[in-house]
C-alpha cells in the first residue's frame, strides 16, 4: 500500500478526537482504490489542479476485488469519519473480474453495516476512470461534505472505552458503558446507557 | 462471625438496593437478562438472569435460574487493560491500570459461584501476587443467597461444597418466610452489615425468631440432600486415574462431540484462563490487555512454529478435565469446579461433566477393585 | 479471607512500576544477525537502578515486548556471569518475533522476568559436561556454556554437539569459532544432510546419530540437551543408550506462555507448568510427564 | 426410529461406514453421538430436539472424528443445505460420507428436555420458520415417517423488519448493548457448519484484521466478519444463536443477510452443491445502484 495526497489540515489534530465540534469539524475519510483506474484518476485530479478538500487518505491496492471489508472496519476503528471505496468501472478491470466480485461482497456488506447502525452514507463506493479526474474530485468533495453534516463518527470510535481525562489523553482504561457485565473499575453502572440511545450515540444523521 | 443472625426483610432488600444505588455503591445481583424473563408466564429461555450492577428491587431475580455467566467477571472481567504505553521522544513511557477500585458489594451470588474466589485466589496468588484480581477481591464484599439447587446438573456436594456453603462468601442469606435470614462470616460482611443497619432487622425475639431459623436449616437441609443424589466421587481415585491414563481410550470418546467453543469455560466460575494482547490505539501509543481465553481453542497451545502439543480436540477436553480435577489439585489442594454445572447447562453439544466425572470415577473404582462411592445409581445413571 | 475490610474500596493505587505483568524498559544496544531469520539482540535495563540490581541463573527466560505488537516468551541467552546486559536469540516467526525484525539499536523494548527455574550449576562442579543442541536450541545452552566457560576451572570436559538444517542455519558462528579455537571445549557441528556447503569442514547428519556416533562417556557427566521438541525426543533415547542416568539428562522445554508466572494456564504439561515448575527439566521428569509438548 | 437403527447397523455392519454420526439421548436431553459399532446402534434417535446441525462434525479440520473412518450422518434438511455448502467448496467429498436423511417436521427451540415437546409456535425453533424442506432430496437414503410443516413461528422477517424501520443511530444503540455482552468465545463459529476455514481471520496475527479483545469495538469487528463471511452461505440453522453462552440474536443478522442476497442477487440457500454461491460468482449486470 502507498499513500499519496497527505492532506494538509489547518493545524495539528488533537490525538483526542472527543472535542471535535461539530461546527470546525473536517472528517477524515479514507479512501481505497485501486492502482489501475481509481488512483490514476485521483493522480490526473491532483496533477490538473482541480479543487479538492483535502480530508482524504488514500491507500492504493492493486483492485477493488482485494479490498476486503474488514479495511473499511479498520478504518472506522482507527478514527476514519467516512470511507470511499473506488476502482475501474465495469468491464474495464484490469483483472477481468475483479471488481464484479468487489461489487458483489460491498452490496452486501453495505447493508450488513447498515443493518448493525452504521449509516452508509458514511461510505461511497464508485467507479472511477483513469480519465476521470474530474469525477474523483466530485466524489471526494460530495462525500466530505455529507460526512461533514454528520459530524464525527464517535460512537464507532468509542465502542472500546471512553478516554481518560486530558492529563492522559491517550489511556484508555475503562470498559465502556454496557459493556459485559461491568467491570469493578466502572466509576458507576452504565448497563443501560446504551440503551438509552439513539440520542446518546452522536450518530444522528 | 455474627453473633445473632439478621433478618434482611423483601422491603429491606429493596431499600439497601436503592440506599446502595443512591450512595454510588455498585450492588451487584443476579437479575433479569431482559424485560421477557421477568414476564408472567415467560418462556425458559426467556427466563435468563444475568450478574449485574442493580439499581431497584424489581430487576432482581433471586432464587430464579443460575446467571448465564459465573461471578469471575466482576474480578477478572472479559477485557481488562493491563498498561498503556506511548513513545516519548525516542523511548516509551508505560501506564498502569488504576487498581484502587471502588468498593462493591454483591447480593445474592450462589454458593457455588462464590466458593470459586478463593479457588481462583490461589492461581492468581502463586508466588507472584496478581495486583488487579486482589483489588477487586479487596474492594468487594460478597453476600450469597442459599441456594434451592437448580437441577440434575449441580453437583456442588460432589466437590467439597453444598448449596450453601459459606466458603468465598462474607455473608449469606437464606430464604425465609418475609425475608432473608442473614449471617455474617468475615469482618468485611459484618462491616457491610453494620454500615446498612437500618435495612436489617432483628429477628424477633423467642419462638418466632426460632421458626425462622428452623426455616433456614430447613431450606439449606432439602437443598443439601437434593444435590447429593446428583453425583459423588472419591477424588483421590478419581486423581489416580487420570494421573494414569493420559494416553485412555476414554478421551477419544469425548472429543468428537466437542465443538472446541469453550462456552464451558466462558461460563466456568473457576476457569480463569487469559490472553495477553497488544491493541494499537493509534500511531505511537496503545495499550496491552488480557482477555478470556480456553484451552478448548486450536490456537491456545499453537506455537509459533506451527508445532502444536495439543493436536486434536481429544487432547484438548482432556486438558480441562484434567485442569480441574488433578493439575489444580496436585499444585493446590481441592479441585477447579464449584459444581455449578454451568458447562453441562450451556454446552451447545450435550457435553455432561458430571456424567464425565461418575464415568471416570466408576472406571477408578474398577482399577481400585472398588465400588463406586455414593449414590451408585445417580452414576450409573448419569454414566449411561 | 484474608482481604482487609474497608468500606472505601480497594488496594492502593499502583506505583509507576505497575502490575506483575508490567515489563521493564529495556534499550536494544545491538543487534547481531545470526541467520537469515535469526538475530540476538543485546539488551540493557534503561533504568540504572533497575539493571544494577538484576540478577538471573542460566536456565531462566523471560517475556520480550514489542510495544504494539506483543509480548513472546525467549530464554536469557546471554550468562548470567556477563553483567550489564542480557541477551536474547529470536527466530522470526510469529508476530512479535516478525515485529523484532524492524527493531533498530537504540528502540525501547520491554522485559519481564527473570521467570522460571535454572540448571543446577553448582551441583555440577567437578563433573564433565555434554551440551546438545538443535537449531535456535542452542540458545539456552550457550547461556550455560558461557557461564561454565567462564568459570572453567570448576568444571570437568567440555563436549558441545550442535546441529542445525543447514550451514546458514548455524547460530553463534563466531562463538562457534571460540569454541572450536579452545583446546579444553570439544565442539561437533553437524548440519542436516542436504545442508552443507561445498568448503563445509563439519559433519553432515541430524543431530542424534551425530551424538551417538560420537559416544560422549556417560562418566561422571550431565549432558544438557535442546532443540526442538523433536530433537529432544529422538535424542532423549540416543543418550540413556549411551549410558547417561534420567537424572543426569537436562533439558528445557519451550511451550507457548503467555503470562510467565503460572497464571494463564497455557503452558502446562499435564500437572508441571512450564513457567514455574521448569522451564529446566531432567530426563527423569520429562518421562514421568504426559507426551504433550 | 427401528428404521433409522436399522439403517445405521446395515451401514456398520456391510463396512460401508465405520462411524454414523447421529443423535442419542443424553443425561439432559438430545445430544450428537459418534457409534462405531453396531451393537450401539440401538443408541440413535430423531425426534423433535434433535436441533444439532450434524454437517458440522464433517469439517475436515477436526482431526478427532476423520480419525474415526469413514462417516454416515443423519440430516435433518436444514443439515442437508449445509452439506451442500461443504460440497460446493470442496470441503468434502460426496463419495467419501453416506447422507441418512430424516424426514423433519420441525424441531424443538432446545434440546435440553428429557421427553421431545410437542411443537407449538412456542416451543418449535426459530429456524424452522420458512423451511421448506419435509424430506431432504441429496441424501442416500430416507427414513422416518412423513412428516407435517412444522408449526408457524415468530416471523424472523417481521423480527428483521422492526430493526430496518429503525434509525441507523437507534440499529446502532440496539447492536453495541447486544454485542457489549460478546466475551469472543466464538462458540457461535464452533456450531457453524460453515464456518471451517483452517484458520480463522480472528485467529490471524500478521496482520491482526479483528481486534480479539471482547470490546464492543472488538466484538463490531468480529461479528460484521463473521456475518459477511457467512452472506450467501449460511444455512440459516441457528446454531450459531443456540450456541451464544450470552444470547446473542444472531438469527436476525444471519436472515439480514438471507434477504440481502435474495433480493440483490435472486439466491435462496439451495441443498444442490452445483449452484453456485451468490459471494464469489458474479453477474457483469448485477445491482449497483449505491455505486456513484
Amino acid at each position: 500500500m502507498s499513500v499519496v495526497n497527505q492532506p494538509q489540515r489547518s493545524g495539528e489534530r488533537a490525538p483526542d478526537d472527543s472535542g471535535r465540534a461539530t461546527a470546525e469539524f473536517e472528517p477524515r475519510i479514507t479512501a481505497f482504490v485501486c492502482n489501475w483506474c481509481t488512483y490514476t484518476g485521483a493522480d490526473l485530479a491532483g496533477t490538473s489542479r482541480l479543487h479538492m478538500a483535502s480530508n482524504v487518505r488514500i491507500i492504493r491496492l492493486p483492485c477493488t476485488g482485494r479490498i476486503d471489508h474488514v479495511f473499511i472496519v479498520k478504518a472506522f476503528e482507527r478514527g476514519a469519519d467516512g470511507v470511499i471505496v473506488s476502482g475501474c468501472h465495469p468491464a474495464d478491470c484490469h483483472y477481468t473480474a475483479g471488481n464484479y466480485h468487489a461489487r458483489r461482497r460491498f452490496g452486501v456488506f453495505r447493508e450488513l453495516l447498515s443493518f448493525l447502525g452504521v449509516d452508509p452514507e458514511r461510505l461511497t463506493f464508485s467507479w472511477v476512470s483513469a480519465s476521470e479526474g474530474g469525477k474523483w474530485a466530485d466524489v471526494v468533495n460530495e462525500t466530505i461534505e455529507r460526512v461533514r453534516r454528520m459530524g464525527p463518527f464517535d460512537s464507532y470510535h468509542g465502542l472500546a472505552g471512553a478516554a481518560t481525562p486530558a492529563d492522559d489523553p491517550f489511556a484508555r482504561f475503562e470498559m465502556p458503558a454496557g459493556a459485559t457485565g461491568g467491570t469493578a473499575a466502572a466509576p458507576a453502572d452504565g448497563h443501560d446507557a446504551a440503551s438509552q440511545a439513539p440520542s446518546g450515540t452522536g450518530d444522528a444523521s | 462471625m455474627s453473633e445473632r443472625a439478621l433478618l434482611l426483610t423483601h422491603d429491606g432488600l429493596a431499600t439497601l438496593v436503592e440506599e446502595l444505588a443512591a450512595a454510588g455503591t455498585p450492588a451487584v445481583a443476579p437479575a433479569w437478562a431482559g424485560d421477557a424473563g421477568r414476564a408472567a408466564g415467560a418462556s425458559a429461555a426467556a427466563r435468563e438472569t444475568e450478574y449485574r450492577t442493580v439499581s431497584g428491587a424489581a430487576e432482581l431475580a433471586f432464587g430464579e435460574r443460575l446467571p448465564r455467566l459465573s461471578l469471575k467477571q466482576f474480578f477478572l472481567p472479559p477485557t481488562e487493560v493491563l498498561f498503556s504505553w506511548r513513545r516519548v521522544g525516542g523511548g516509551v513511557e508505560l501506564i498502569p491500570p488504576p487498581t484502587d477500585f471502588a468498593a462493591q458489594v454483591v447480593l445474592g451470588a450462589r454458593p457455588c459461584d462464590a466458593a470459586a474466589l478463593p479457588i481462583v485466589d490461589k492461581v492468581m496468588n502463586w508466588d507472584y501476587a496478581d495486583e488487579l484480581w486482589n483489588a477487586r477481591r479487596a474492594a468487594t464484599t460478597v453476600f450469597s443467597l442459599a441456594c434451592g439447587v437448580e437441577d440434575d446438573s449441580c453437583f456442588c456436594s460432589a466437590v467439597f461444597l453444598e448449596p450453601a456453603a459459606a466458603r468465598g462468601s462474607d455473608g449469606r442469606l437464606t430464604p425465609v418466610d418475609g425475608g432473608y435470614l442473614v449471617e455474617t462470616f468475615s469482618d468485611k460482611g459484618e462491616a457491610f452489615v453494620a454500615a446498612h443497619r437500618e435495612s436489617f432487622t432483628d429477628l424477633p425475639a423467642g419462638a418466632g425468631g426460632e421458626v425462622l431459623a428452623v426455616q433456614a436449616e430447613s431450606f439449606r437441609a432439602t437443598a443439601r440432600e437434593r444435590v447429593a443424589g446428583n453425583l459423588a466421587v472419591d477424588h483421590g481415585r478419581l486423581r489416580d486415574w487420570l494421573d494414569h491414563h493420559f494416553d485412555d481410550p476414554f478421551w477419544a470418546g469425548l472429543g468428537p462431540r466437542c465443538n472446541g467453543c469453550g462456552v464451558c469455560a466462558s461460563v466456568c466460575p473457576t476457569c480463569h484462563c487469559f490472553d495477553i494482547v497488544d491493541e494499537p490505539e493509534s500511531v505511537g501509543r496503545g495499550v496491552r490487555r488480557r482477555n478470556w481465553d480456553t484451552c478448548q481453542t486450536c490456537v491456545f497451545t499453537l506455537h509459533a512454529s506451527g508445532h502444536n502439543p495439543r493436536q486434536d480436540q481429544n487432547a484438548r477436553f482432556r486438558q480441562r478435565v484434567e485442569h480441574k480435577f488433578l493439575v489444580y489439585p496436585l499444585k493446590f489442594g481441592d479441585v477447579l469446579c464449584t459444581g455449578c454445572g454451568r458447562c453441562s447447562r450451556a454446552c451447545p453439544t450435550g457435553q455432561d461433566l458430571a456424567e464425565i466425572l461418575a464415568d471416570i470415577d466408576a472406571r477408578a473404582a474398577i482399577d481400585a477393585g472398588a465400588g463406586a462411592v455414593g449414590d451408585e445409581g445417580a452414576a450409573d445413571e448419569a454414566a449411561s | 479471607m484474608s482481604a482487609t475490610p474497608t468500606a472505601q474500596g480497594g488496594a492502593q493505587a499502583l506505583p509507576r512500576t505497575g502490575t506483575i505483568y508490567q515489563p521493564d524498559l529495556v534499550v536494544v544496544e545491538a543487534i547481531v544477525d545470526e541467520t537469515p531469520d535469526t538475530r540476538t539482540y543485546r539488551l540493557r535495563f534503561t533504568d540504572e537502578a533497575k539493571a544494577a540490581s538484576f540478577a538471573f541463573r542460566a536456565g531462566q527466560f523471560g517475556e520480550y515486548s514489542v510495544f504494539g505488537a506483543g509480548e513472546s516468551t525467549f530464554c536469557i541467552a546471554s550468562p548470567p556471569t556477563r553483567t550489564g546486559y542480557l541477551e536474547c536469540t529470536v527466530k522470526a516467526a510469529g508476530k512479535v518475533t516478525g515485529s523484532l525484525r524492524q527493531v533498530d539499536v537504540g528502540d525501547v523494548l520491554g522485559f519481564r522476568g527473570p521467570y522460571g527455574n535454572v540448571f543446577p550449576l553448582e551441583e555440577w562442579e567437578g563433573r564433565n559436561l555434554l551440551f546438545i543442541a538443535g537449531g535456535i536450541g542452542l540458545a539456552p545452552v550457550r547461556c550455560v556454556i558461557w557461564n561454565v566457560l567462564d568459570l572453567r576451572d570448576r568444571y570437568g570436559e567440555v563436549t558441545i554437539v550442535y546441529g542445525a538444517r543447514s550451514v546458514a542455519d548455524l547460530v553463534y558462528k563466531r562463538e562457534l569459532e571460540d569454541w572450536a579455537a579452545r583446546a579444553d571445549v570439544r565442539l561437533i557441528v553437524t548440519v542436516d544432510p542436504g545442508g552443507e556447503t561445498p568448503d563445509w569442514s563439519g559433519e553432515v547428519g541430524y543431530v542424534t546419530p551425530v551424538v551417538e556416533k560420537a559416544a560422549p562417556s556417560p562418566d561422571n557427566a550431565v549432558a544438557v540437551l535442546c532443540g526442538p521438541p523433536i530433537v529432544v525426543k529422538l535424542t532423549l533415547p540416543v543418550l540413556e543408550r549411551l549410558g547417561f542416568a534420567d537424572d543426569a539428562i537436562f533439558t528445557t522445554l519451550e511451550n507457548r506462555m503467555k503470562c510467565g508466572v503460572g497464571k494463564c494456564g497455557r503452558c502446562n504439561i499435564g500437572s508441571v507448568y512450564v513457567c514455574k515448575d521448569g522451564p529446566v527439566f531432567t530426563a527423569a521428569q520429562i518421562k514421568a510427564l504426559p507426551q504433550e509438548f | 426410529m427401528s428404521e433409522l437403527q436399522d439403517t445405521a447397523r446395515r451401514l456398520l455392519d456391510e463396512g460401508l461406514v465405520q462411524v454414523v454420526i447421529g443423535w442419542e439421548e443424553g443425561p439432559r436431553g438430545a445430544r450428537p453421538v459418534f457409534v462405531t459399532s453396531a451393537a450401539d446402534c440401538e443408541r440413535l434417535i430423531f425426534d423433535a430436539r434433535c436441533v444439532h446441525n450434524l454437517a458440522t462434525f464433517l469439517n475436515p479440520r477436526r482431526s478427532q472424528i476423520t480419525a474415526l473412518g469413514k462417516a454416515a450422518v443423519v440430516v435433518k434438511g436444514c443439515d442437508a443445505k449445509a452439506v451442500a455448502g461443504l460440497l460446493r467448496e470442496a470441503q468434502l467429498e460426496r463419495a467419501g460420507i453416506v447422507l441418512i436423511g430424516v424426514r423433519c417436521g420441525g424441531v424443538a427451540g432446545e434440546p435440553a428436555t428429557l421427553a421431545p415437546p410437542a411443537l407449538s409456535a412456542e416451543t418449535v425453533s426459530a429456524r424452522c420458520w420458512g423451511c421448506d424442506v419435509r424430506e431432504p432430496e441429496s441424501v442416500d437414503m430416507l427414513v422416518g415417517e412423513a412428516q407435517p410443516e412444522p408449526p408457524v413461528t415468530a416471523d424472523l422477517d417481521e423480527r428483521v423488519a422492526a430493526l430496518d424501520a429503525l434509525s441507523p443511530a437507534e440499529r446502532f444503540a440496539f447492536w453495541t448493548k447486544e454485542l457489549s455482552r460478546c466475551t469472543q468465545c466464538y462458540a457461535c463459529r464452533q456450531a457453524c457448519p460453515l464456518c471451517c476455514c483452517e484458520r480463522c481471520i480472528v485467529e490471524k496475527t500478521e496482520p491482526q484484521w479483528i481486534e480479539t479483545s471482547p470490546h464492543p469495538r472488538g466484538n463490531f469487528a468480529w461479528h460484521l466478519t463473521r456475518a459477511q463471511h457467512l452472506a450467501g452461505r449460511c444455512v440459516g440453522c441457528g446454531e450459531c444463536e443456540r450456541a451464544c453462552p450470552v444470547g446473542i440474536p444472531l438469527g436476525l443478522i444471519n436472515r439480514k443477510l438471507q434477504q440481502v442476497v435474495y433480493e440483490l442477487y435472486g439466491y435462496t440457500v439451495s441443498e444442490d452443491p452445483a449452484v453456485p454461491a451468490p459471494i464469489g460468482a458474479y453477474a457483469t449486470d448485477d445491482t449497483q445502484d449505491f455505486i456513484e
